[in-house]
């Protein structure tokens, strides 16, 4: 469950978006499409709380280290903390179980638990990102580009992550990639 | 099981850990400045040996510098690397904030012994009250860890973070400095001992003050977005 | 008012110059700085602590309008406080014969310009206003304490008081004649009502500015209003193999 | 038409300036911090004036906390940003080093001359030879900027083996400092000329050896792949 | 024209690759296939010059500045520069003319000329560093993902620039998108 109302984020003189009103439930999956820079990753920042928004207000849950996962392109993870060590920080700081095999072989880089950050490639990178964000299972899932980088087992995995999830998850992908737009349920276009 | 504070606390002192001694960028930088601090100051007396109450003031100004110009990283490398959101994402501000000022004060207060002892051995003065001059010390390097911890956070986002972390912190702590050289003094001379011991309090409870408030303060500069 | 105030300002010019020199200074005649330089001093106080004060409500209650009231709040006490510096430095001029004498007031003192300066470069580095806005309160609510220290404690330590050439005692035990006093308090009041009536013009208009910034986004928004929509589920983009 | 060095040099300074002193708050910043460095030392100071012999070795620490803080990031910001590689396809490394090192040297002789003016302003101690006091101050200047932005370039690339080249490389500004505070001493009290006017020699000798093979070194640690 | 000999990396114990010897020449482009951690971005690094190799050599022309463009989903730009001041900074550090409208035009990124490195989206600073890869026209051009992150549009830009310049530049292309084998003369698949 994540949600907005009358959301409206502005850089200098120009809205990226206003009044924006959002409520995706668990089983649905909101697709946000536009052009590139048209502000997709900016609302999902916002979203995840890692943005001030400049009106309105976000729902992320009670506790958004539990209740909201956010995996984007951009974001990098530490360069010297290796796999494993993301995953089991992560844990200890949200509360929750490291489960590190589990969710290491769910996105398959358990060879790779012992690598640094720094010496991840893109692709493998991503894989990080999807397991810190599922850690927690959390009602909510943010997926910014989640296909981009990725070889064609990759988004294999993007793909069961997402449909083994549906059922209890809200999940909301901002993408510039047209066969991402399967999984929406609903979708919207900013710009 | 452990409380979740001290999971969470624990959790982020271990990460310092590993990100330091993995890229010893840090300790790099404050054996630098601690050192360079010491040598230039005791040799602006080279020659001609100290006098005595001028010796705290280097010493508490050569701890200064060297605090502020290694601690300042701590929420700006973050930041500067990316990882800041993550930290935001996972963490509970104060759990950050204490975690960090914990990491920041062992630092400190290595550094504060290091400087401490080349300082007196290259000034070559004697110390006549060895525990006033050790809580002093103590209660400064707490003091200097928190605030600096905190004022990294709050320029961390901003422009030209480097210099803006030097004029936020520098004079906010300078009631610290005055009241650590009060102090000093009267342990090195061993005159003055009840100011003295009053400015010690003073220290002490400039600690407590910074520590009382800087968590809620970090979480509204630095744990929202 | 205009003429009241103006009034009464020429009262005091006129009272100022009545009464006696004040004989506990080198020079008697010249002790008459003291009706500016000691009002400044008290208002900049005045400012400080409601800047912090406002700074607080707003970490509290994020509305814009306290930060406003924080930041203007901080100007004027920025300006007093020089006002307190330059007639300090002519008062030691006069007094001690040097425009500066490393005193410890003068030293305590230009660190509290500093601290209340810096609040602008803080301010400054922030391009985002959120941001800005919480940076700049946190900030101002910390240099509290160290302003106040330095303001009021400093001074008065004993070890300071003792190489000190600043009086520092002078109020607390009563120094000043009555016919002082009232001079001192009659400047104060107008000093405290000008600046005031300057603050709130400064907050009027930043709340002007405010809105006008979201209004000139509006209208450059092409009625940006998105709304999410149902796809239809049976429907697949994805080409068949 | 500019000979290339001119233009490559004078973009990367171009480059550097608009980095650092883009946002309108920096220079302003950057004026308080050097502002903020002598009160601080001289409020360590408070109450007892400064023995206009120990005044130089003062001088040179605050230039020291002034402006080394700040340049070992000119390379180390480059890597840790991940803009060091688009460096290294756009530029030739000597190009780099003496865009860097240019800039570096402005902007801490621009500090030194604030620091100093500000220093004899508060301190109120007379200069007996200024032209003594401004050659070491330019010299020190000069070898500061070019040996902090060769370090600076050494430990950025995070291989220890940079790291323990900086470690080495630093203690060699400690005869730099050495010299420097000997040559500001006698140009202060008037004192010990000759001696003063060698140790003012010695630190221009140390500038030229480290202009003359900084480059060379930063092409083999900085510029190969 | 870019190529290698007897071209071998290694990271701790494992060989990403060895024995590689490559040339490839205007007109021809190369599409280097493999799954994620294969060593693609490793090798067009090393190609590029920003990597040391293990083993084995490589021909990057004259003076690589000039007769090299490189360009990859991982490359950060400069936070504070903006768009046209990156061009202009390249330009004079390279020694060519900066040409930033033409630039800007071309891969459509005129209007943000002024925006500053670090408020720039996936999409702009993909866009950005086409236009600063292509620059001196160099002789040969690595592109590591050059369609991640793209939208329609920009994928269309992408085909522009390769087509275009077919005939007198060499192409390196490292990828996980099966669309992007449309442009290979060759392929080669790592690990
Ligand atoms: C730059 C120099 C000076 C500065 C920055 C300065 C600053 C201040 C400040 C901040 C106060 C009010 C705070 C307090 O009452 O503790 C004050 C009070 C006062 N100043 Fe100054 N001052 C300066 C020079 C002088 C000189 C030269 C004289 C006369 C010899 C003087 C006479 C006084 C008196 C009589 C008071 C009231 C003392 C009291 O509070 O009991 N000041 N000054
Ligand atoms: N901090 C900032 N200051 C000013 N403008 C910004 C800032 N951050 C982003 N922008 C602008 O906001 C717009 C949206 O950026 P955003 O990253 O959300 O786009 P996007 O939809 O994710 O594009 P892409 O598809 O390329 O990822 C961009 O035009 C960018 O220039
Ligand atoms: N500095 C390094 N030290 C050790 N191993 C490294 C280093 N850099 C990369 N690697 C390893 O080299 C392998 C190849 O990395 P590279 O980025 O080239 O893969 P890639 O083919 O680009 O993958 P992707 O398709 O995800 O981009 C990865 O397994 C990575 O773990
Ligand atoms: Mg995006
Ligand atoms: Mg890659």
């Amino acid at each position: 469950m994540v949600g907005c109302e009358g959301l409206g984020k502005r850089y200098g003189r120009r809205w990226l978006f206003r009044h924006l009103d959002l409520a995706v439930a668990p089983g649905e999956c909101l697709v946000v499409l536009g052009i590139n820079g048209s502000g997709k990753s900016t609302l999902l920042k916002i979203l995840a709380g890692v943005v001030p928004a400049t009106e309105g207000r976000c729902d992320r849950g009670s506790d958004p280290r539990l209740t909201l996962g956010y995996a984007a392109l951009d974001q990098p993870v530490y360069p010297v903390l290796t796999v494993a060590e993301h995953l089991e920080l992560a844990a200890e700081l949200r509360g929750c179980s490291p489960r590190v095999e589990e969710l290491l072989a769910e996105v398959d880089l358990a060879y790779a638990a012992g690598v640094a950050g720094r010496h991840l490639s893109t692709g493998m990178r991503a894989r990080l990102k999807f397991a810190l964000a599922v850690q927690a299972e959390p009602p909510a899932i943010l997926l910014d580009e989640p296909s981009a980088g990725l070889d064609e087992k990759g988004r294999h995995i993007v793909g069961r992550i997402i449909e083994s999830r549906r059922a209890r998850t809200a999940f909301v992908l901002a993408t510039n990639d047209p066969e991402e737009r399967r999984f929406a349920t609903h979708e919207i276009a900013l710009g | 099981m452990k409380s979740p504070w001290a999971r969470e606390i624990g959790a982020m002192v271990r990460k310092e850990f590993r990100t330091e001694l993995r890229s010893k960028s840090a300790s790099y930088t404050a054996f630098m400045l601690s050192a360079i601090t010491v040598f230039t100051l005791a040799f602006a007396f080279y020659g001609r040996e100290l006098p005595p109450d001028a010796a705290s003031g280097m010493l508490w100004a050569a701890l200064l510098f060297a605090g502020v110009g290694t601690l300042t990283r701590a929420f700006v490398a973050e930041e500067e690397q990316g990882t800041g959101d993550l930290l935001r994402m996972w963490a509970h501000p104060h759990a950050v904030y204490w975690g960090k000022a914990l990491f920041a004060f062992l630092q400190m207060s290595a550094t504060a012994g290091l400087v401490t002892l080349l300082f007196f051995m290259l000034a070559g003065v004697g110390v006549s009250n060895y525990a006033m001059l050790g809580l002093a010390l103590l209660g400064g390097s707490a003091a200097l860890a928190g605030m600096v911890t905190l004022v990294s956070a709050l320029v961390s986002r901003g422009s030209n973070r480097g210099t803006l972390a030097g004029v936020v912190a520098l004079p906010l702590l300078v009631p610290l400095v005055a009241l650590g050289v009060t102090a000093g003094r009267s342990a090195i001379t061993g005159l003055a001992q009840p100011a003295g011991w009053a400015s010690c309090g003073g220290v002490w409870c400039y600690t407590l003050l910074v520590l009382a408030m800087a968590p809620y303060q970090l979480a509204a500069v630095w744990g929202e977005p | 008012m205009k003429w009241l105030a103006l009034l009464g300002m020429s009262a005091l010019i006129i009272a100022s110059f009545q009464v006696p020199p004040a004989l506990g200074f080198p020079e008697p005649e010249l002790a008459r700085i003291i009706f500016f330089h000691l009002p400044c001093a008290f208002s900049t106080v005045v400012f400080v602590l409601f800047a912090a004060y406002s700074s607080y409500r707003y970490l509290a209650t994020r509305e814009w309008i306290w930060e406003f009231r924080a930041l203007a709040a901080t100007e004027i006490s920025l300006g007093t406080a020089v006002a307190t510096m330059l007639s300090g430095i002519l008062f030691s001029k006069v007094q001690w014969g040097a425009w500066w004498h490393w005193d410890p007031r003068q030293t305590s003192f230009l660190i509290v310009l500093i601290l209340l300066g810096a609040y602008f470069a803080v301010r400054m580095s922030f391009e985002e206003e959120v941001s800005r806005a919480r940076a700049a309160a946190v900030y101002s609510s910390l240099t509290l304490v160290p302003v106040l220290f330095l303001f009021f404690v400093f001074p008065r330590l004993p070890q300071v008081l003792k190489n000190s050439l600043h009086p520092s005692t002078t109020v607390q035990s009563g120094g000043f004649s009555q016919d002082y006093w009232t001079v001192v308090l009659g400047v104060f009041i107008m000093l405290l009502g000008t600046c005031i009536w300057i603050y709130k013009l400064h907050v009027r208009t930043s709340l002007l500015e405010q809105v006008l910034k979201d209004q000139d986004g509006q209208l450059e928004t092409s009625g940006n209003r998105p709304t999410a929509y149902r796809v239809d589920r049976g429907v697949s983009l994805r080409e068949p193999d």
